[in-house]
């Protein structure tokens, strides 16, 4: 089962590189500026062998993992305090709103300013960036408890708690999961944007001194390197979910066949 | 102990209103079972959650031991008829029975026994560890039931928790709601849409109209207390309750 | 009393703002942030910067929610058809933006179409995933009820694919909603001469805070009478969703 | 702050990884700065704003900006103060490290045709489009008909290929980069707009201890003379911090870096950039370079 | 017209492995009305989901019409057990019932007309524009009956289609099925728990055995072939019949 998944999913890539290998080559676009897949790739395997790369790697999921883990449990926390407690949604909605839409981008300057070129500049732009994303998921996911479900829990006398425990998050759950797919892409692209725009070390910094030195295949060799670590990150996700959400009708459907 | 007095309910949404509940006024009292019958859709499962603190009444009042009923009230267990939705599907038929002992702080010896005496009593031993998904629909039900029995409530409802198990099934758990009720004096309002349940279990069995909705007779069911499958529905007594139920049935659902 | 609960909040927050400010060049008060919002924001700046950028990120959100849906469902239906996408997709959804935009140049040119790509490739994730997780998790039981009564094609995707997976589509499409105000604003920072995101950023590069705060400000304001507005389409949509008390919200 | 042991101070500086700072990263190399008892660390930065605010905010004790970028901050009243050259035009047409260029078969032959046209610039509102507007009214144009786009330089040629731009100004490497791939030349932007133009300096802020500001400076001055004068270890240093191709590094125009400011051509610049309406009002170049 | 051969049912998932069906082996004629009746959890809807082609059966096979159901087989309606689920929340009642008919291309005119009767023939001609969630639970149900009725399918399949209905509107209901059945010769497999119904209803009844599930007995009901809820069910056979089902199926739940 999982192994046919692994070779559904080889062919995918395999069908990417090709193209990528194919567009450059007809000539519909010029390989100065997009060079093909294998030029990349070879790009690629001579940055894998230097330690520079592994470094930055190393710094940029640092930043990634500790913006994300805080970021995920201060929405997870938030989302269901205002889903469950009455008024509170009220409350907040319109402050959520008005601040969801402000790009991270713009809190450079203050970050910039609290922490300068370094970590907690990341961490700042990270954890705000991803909060919003778990925390839509979360408030979706409290709100799609089942009515059913709920008059059960409060017929029985389960505490706020329990209630919480035993019926909220079950069913936000999968409205999580996608949340935490959807957030640990944001934080990692906002760890790098945030080493690529401020500077602080890491991916986005060798990035950015890749394209400011010209060259197209190092710069393209370091997006691979990005794109992997996403299906790293959603693979870790997808078989999280597998165990977390044996239960859910869609996990199940997978299960079985 | 369970006063219901004048209850009215309406539901409203753009476009529609409908009145549930005309006007109701019954008592249940302490340790007593009562059966209502009505018509489909004549708003039994209404009356049965407003009871249950779990809908606001639109009119009237519902009063437990005196206390207006604002909210669910602790020790009340509900069957309800939408099974498969009361179920968690998160957890197993084991757990989905413990949680709500766990939360009535049983300890865990005590509680497991429980468990395993509600779920031996609806038959559901041996799937103790699936998940309700991988149950029948009567099994589900069964589920629902044995985690009410398990709780050990002081007032029970039960909306139609008969409905989707076989004849023989039915019998089995009447006998085990009977027994529960006499041996823990459990205040039972029960719905059921088989008349001769209703006369079966119920020491009163109230006849609900058709919308909207009134109380078309409250009657005593005067069979010896002690009950019998075989026996209490071979009296003669037994015969003429179930006609005369049967009877207002038809005239409720005649009026509309 | 709706009212109150609305500024409730906001108030107390430009409360600590103001109490904060001053301390730093970077950090203007209220009052410096709002007369230069007054004077940056109600002049031909509106019609020069802001309504194109809007124009822009609207037709950017309304492309990646056909894309995101057109592509969601197809992905969410099929087992295989999602094994083989989903690390494709997973790949670029970890690009950042700002690296991906040279890319787009390259294909798209450096004018609007290029800034409504960047715009689709930052939005269409949230609405694309929750499509797909939307329509993984549809009711088992209304699917057999399709295929019973024949219910096939374009019908099954209107009457039953669509609306089932809707209030997870919702969630997505909500979130795109400030995202696409975020790729707006990355979108201007390159290759452009005009636009709310583009003046934001030449505001914080001449050292014009101030201004530069007004236009946050702007961005969430915009924000907030997006989202009251996709909340009524949402309401609309939705409503035997949240009627049926399968949610509360 | 100083070290009370040693005598050494910890010195953060905040520095563009480009050509125009390799006299600071030799500088480190050589030893120049800890002759002057600073550790210096160099901390790579995306461009002038970035490092005027983390100068401010106190991340960075000195910092590398252009010109332009200086001059609005001070307009604005951040209180910046120029401690050191950075990098200078080397005044020569053709052998300068930025130009603007177009395609080979393009009908715009001198800075006069630029007139009218779309030219990309890294950042609007900046040096770049206010010395390219100086090229073009020297050689006779009205400059104020162009439309500048913003365009990374390293986007930059591609656009230009592409036809989605008219022309491109591109500072080093890509101004080697893009010549050798057939683009054509037709300003010297830098050498047009003033004699030995200052491109970029180095600053502080008023927070920065006087006597090490005077020991950053000693360091700094050493470090562009020693720059200059050595052409060939600036290619050297180039492959440490930069990821430019080594053939490339061998082609490229090495600016100039003189010890002095030259105030004459910033005030040029701060003139330039009023009349264009990239400074409000004419600002006094003294104040930000003593 | 339907054949069943030695059907065998295991559905498995990690940790659990339940045989739902041993082995079954029948044939329903072409308009022949089949009643199957087992105890609770003994595979009647296995059986049912594996006849609707919407189950792979693990072992043996199923042929309508001669030809081996792979997938769901045009023309047939299936009531499910779970009406709740099966009920498009987002349509009317109107919708919900029209739905098939528009995806079977009936003219706009006759399908109004089929929606029309069917609503009014399960009592909910008033409720046409309410939600599903709107209504009670029996009310749901009929508004799966109505959809299954307005269909005009060549094979019905029913899994306890009136659980959630009061006895009165059971009886007009199973003698709606029966009209349709008999004007449309409707090839119908009919899942129950009720004896009486399954006697009343059946040209035979099936009866299952408790998992592994086998057939106990396969009954032709030698009733005449026109009913009536009065007089056929007080004919003396209708008893021996009903008394025969009962032991069988008390046998049945004793093997376990
Ligand atoms: N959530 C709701 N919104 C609007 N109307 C409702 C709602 N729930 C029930 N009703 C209406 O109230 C009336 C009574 O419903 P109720 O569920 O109480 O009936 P019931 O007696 O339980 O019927 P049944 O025996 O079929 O379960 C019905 O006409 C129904 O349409
Ligand atoms: N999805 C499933 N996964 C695993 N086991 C299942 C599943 N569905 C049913 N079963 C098992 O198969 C057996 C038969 O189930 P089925 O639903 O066919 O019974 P039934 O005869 O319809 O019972 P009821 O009268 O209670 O509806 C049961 O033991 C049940 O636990
Ligand atoms: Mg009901
Ligand atoms: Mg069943």
């Amino acid at each position: 089962m999982i192994r046919t998944r692994l070779g559904y999913g080889l062919a995918g890539l395999g069908a990417l590189l090709v193209l990528m290998e194919a567009v450059p080559r007809l000539g519909l676009v010029d390989e100065r500026f997009l060079p093909p897949a294998s030029r990349i790739l070879s790009a690629l395997a001579g940055q894998l062998a230097t330690d520079e790369l592994w470094i930055a790697l190393g710094e940029t999921m640092r930043g990634w993992a500790v913006g994300l883990a805080l970021a995920f449990c201060a929405a997870v926390v938030t989302g269901v305090l205002i889903g469950i407690v009455p008024g509170l949604r009220a409350l907040t909605s319109s402050t959520i709103e008005f601040l969801r839409p402000i790009p991270s981008v713009a809190l450079v300057p203050l970050a910039t300013l609290l922490f300068g070129p370094s970590l907690g500049s990341t961490l700042l732009l990270v954890v705000y960036a991803s909060f919003w994303q778990v925390l839509i998921q979360v408030l979706y996911g409290v709100a799609a408890v089942d009515s059913v479900a709920s008059d059960t829990a409060r017929s029985y006398g389960l505490s706020a708690w329990s209630r919480v425990r035993h019926l909220v998050w079950p069913t936000a759950l999968p409205y999580v999961m996608t949340g935490l797919r959807l957030a640990a892409a944001v934080a990692f692209i906002l760890a790098v944007t945030a080493e690529l725009v401020i500077g602080s070390p890491g991916l986005g910094a060798e990035i950015q001194v890749a394209q400011s030195s010209g060259a197209v295949p190092a710069v393209y060799a370091l997006i691979v390197v990005a794109g992997l670590v996403g299906i790293g990150v959603n693979a870790a996700v997808r078989l999280l979910e597998r165990r977390v959400l044996a239960w859910h009708p869609a996990v199940r459907a997978e299960v079985a066949a | 102990m369970l006063e219901i007095s004048s209850l009215n309910k309406v539901y409203e949404s753009p476009g529609r209103r409908v009145e549930a509940i005309g006007s109701i006024t019954f008592d249940v009292g302490a340790g007593e079972l009562v059966c209502v019958v009505g018509p489909s859709g004549c708003g039994k499962t209404t009356l049965l959650r407003c009871v249950a603190g779990l809908l606001p009444a639109s009119g009237g009042e519902v009063r437990l031991d005196g206390v207006p009923v604002t909210g669910p009230p602790p020790r009340m267990a509900v069957v309800f008829q939408e099974y498969g939705r009361s179920l968690f599907p998160w957890m197993t038929v084991r757990q989905n029975v413990e949680l709500p002992l766990k939360e009535k702080r049983v300890p865990a010896g005590r509680r497991r026994e429980l468990v395993d005496d509600s779920l031996r009593a609806v038959g559901l031993s041996d799937d103790a560890d699936a998940h309700p998904w991988q149950l029948s629909g009567g099994m589900q039900q069964r589920v629902a039931i044995a985690r009410a029995v398990a709780y050990e409530p002081q007032v029970l409802l039960m909306d139609e928790p008969f409905a989707a198990v076989d004849a023989q099934t039915r019998a089995d758990l009447e006998d085990l709601i009977l027994r529960l009720w006499r041996e823990l004096e459990v205040t039972t309002l029960f719905v059921t849409h088989d008349i001769d349940e209703a006369v079966y279990l119920g020491q009163r069995v109230v006849v609900l109209s058709s919308s909207p909705t009134t109380i078309m007779e409250d009657l005593k069911i005067d069979l010896p207390p002690e009950r019998d499958q075989l026996t209490t529905r071979s009296l003669p007594r037994f015969g003429e309750l179930r006609g005369h139920v049967y009877r207002q049935i038809q005239a409720a659902r005649g009026e509309r | 009393m709706r009212v109150v609960r609305l500024l409730a909040l906001p108030a107390l927050l430009v409360l600590v703002w103001w109490a904060v400010s001053g301390s730093s060049f970077y950090l203007p008060s209220p009052a410096a942030v709002g007369r230069a919002f007054a004077e940056t924001w109600f002049s031909e700046r509106l019609a020069d910067d802001v309504l194109p950028s809007v124009g822009r990120l609207l037709a950017g959100y309304a492309l990646a929610g056909v894309l995101g849906v057109g592509l969601g469902v197809p992905i969410g239906l099929s087992r295989r058809l999602r094994a083989t996408l989903e690390p494709v997709l997973e790949f670029f959804r970890a690009i950042p933006p700002p690296v991906l935009v040279p890319l787009i140049m390259l294909l798209a040119g450096i004018d609007t179409p290029m800034k409504v790509l960047v715009i689709v490739s930052g939005c269409v994730w949230p609405i694309l995933l929750n499509t797909v997780e939307g329509v993984r998790a549809l009711d088992e039981v209304l699917a057999d009820t399709c295929r019973m009564y024949g219910v096939r094609g374009p019908s099954r995707m209107r009457s039953f694919v669509l609306p089932g997976a809707g209030p997870q589509i919702m969630t997505g499409l909500r979130q795109a909603l400030s995202i696409g105000i975020i790729l707006m604003v990355i979108s201007e920072m390159f290759a452009s001469s005009s636009g709310l995101g583009f003046t934001i950023v030449l505001f914080q590069r001449q050292f014009q805070i101030a201004e530069m705060w007004s236009g946050i400000l702007l961005l969430g304001l915009l924000g907030l009478g997006l989202s009251a507005l996709f909340r009524r389409v949402e309401r609309r949509v939705l409503s035997w969703y949240y009627g049926s008390g399968a949610a509360r919200a | 702050a100083p070290n009370p042991d040693s005598g050494v101070t910890k010195v953060n500086a905040g520095v563009i990884a480009i050509v125009d700072t390799a006299p600071i990263h030799l500088g480190k190399a050589k030893g120049f700065f800890t002759e002057q008892k600073i550790d210096l660390t160099i901390t790579p930065v995306q461009g002038g704003a970035a490092a005027v605010s983390g100068a401010v905010s106190g991340q960075f004790q000195f910092a590398f900006a252009n010109t332009t970028s200086l001059l609005t901050a001070k307009q604005q009243g951040l209180d910046v103060k120029v401690v050191a050259n950075g990098v200078s035009s080397t005044g020569e047409q053709g052998k300068d490290f930025s130009a603007v260029l177009v395609e080979p078969d393009s009908p715009i032959k001198t800075a006069k045709d630029l007139a009218g046209r779309k030219i990309s610039v890294n950042q609007l509102k900046n040096i770049g489009d206010t010395t390219v507007r100086a090229s073009v009214r020297n050689a006779g144009g009205d400059p104020t008909g162009i439309e500048f786009v913003e365009l990374p330089f390293p986007d930059a040629p591609a656009a230009l290929q592409g036809g989605r731009v008219d022309a491109i100004w591109v500072v080093e490497p890509f101004v080697s980069q893009a010549i050798s791939q057939g683009a054509r030349p037709v300003a010297w932007n830098f050498a047009d707009a003033a004699a030995n133009l200052t491109v970029a300096m180095y600053f502080t802020t008023g927070r920065t201890d006087p006597e090490l500001t005077k020991r950053f400076t000693a360091a700094m001055r050493k470090s562009l003379e020693y720059a200059d004068a050595h052409p060939d270890e600036v290619r050297e240093v180039l492959k440490t911090y930069t990821k430019i191709a080594p053939d490339v590094i061998a082609k490229i125009y090495l600016p100039k870096w003189p010890v002095e400011v030259n105030k004459e051509s910033v005030q040029t610049i701060a003139d330039l950039a009023v009349a264009d309406g990239v400074l409000k009002e004419k600002i006094d170049v003294s104040a930000l370079v003593p």
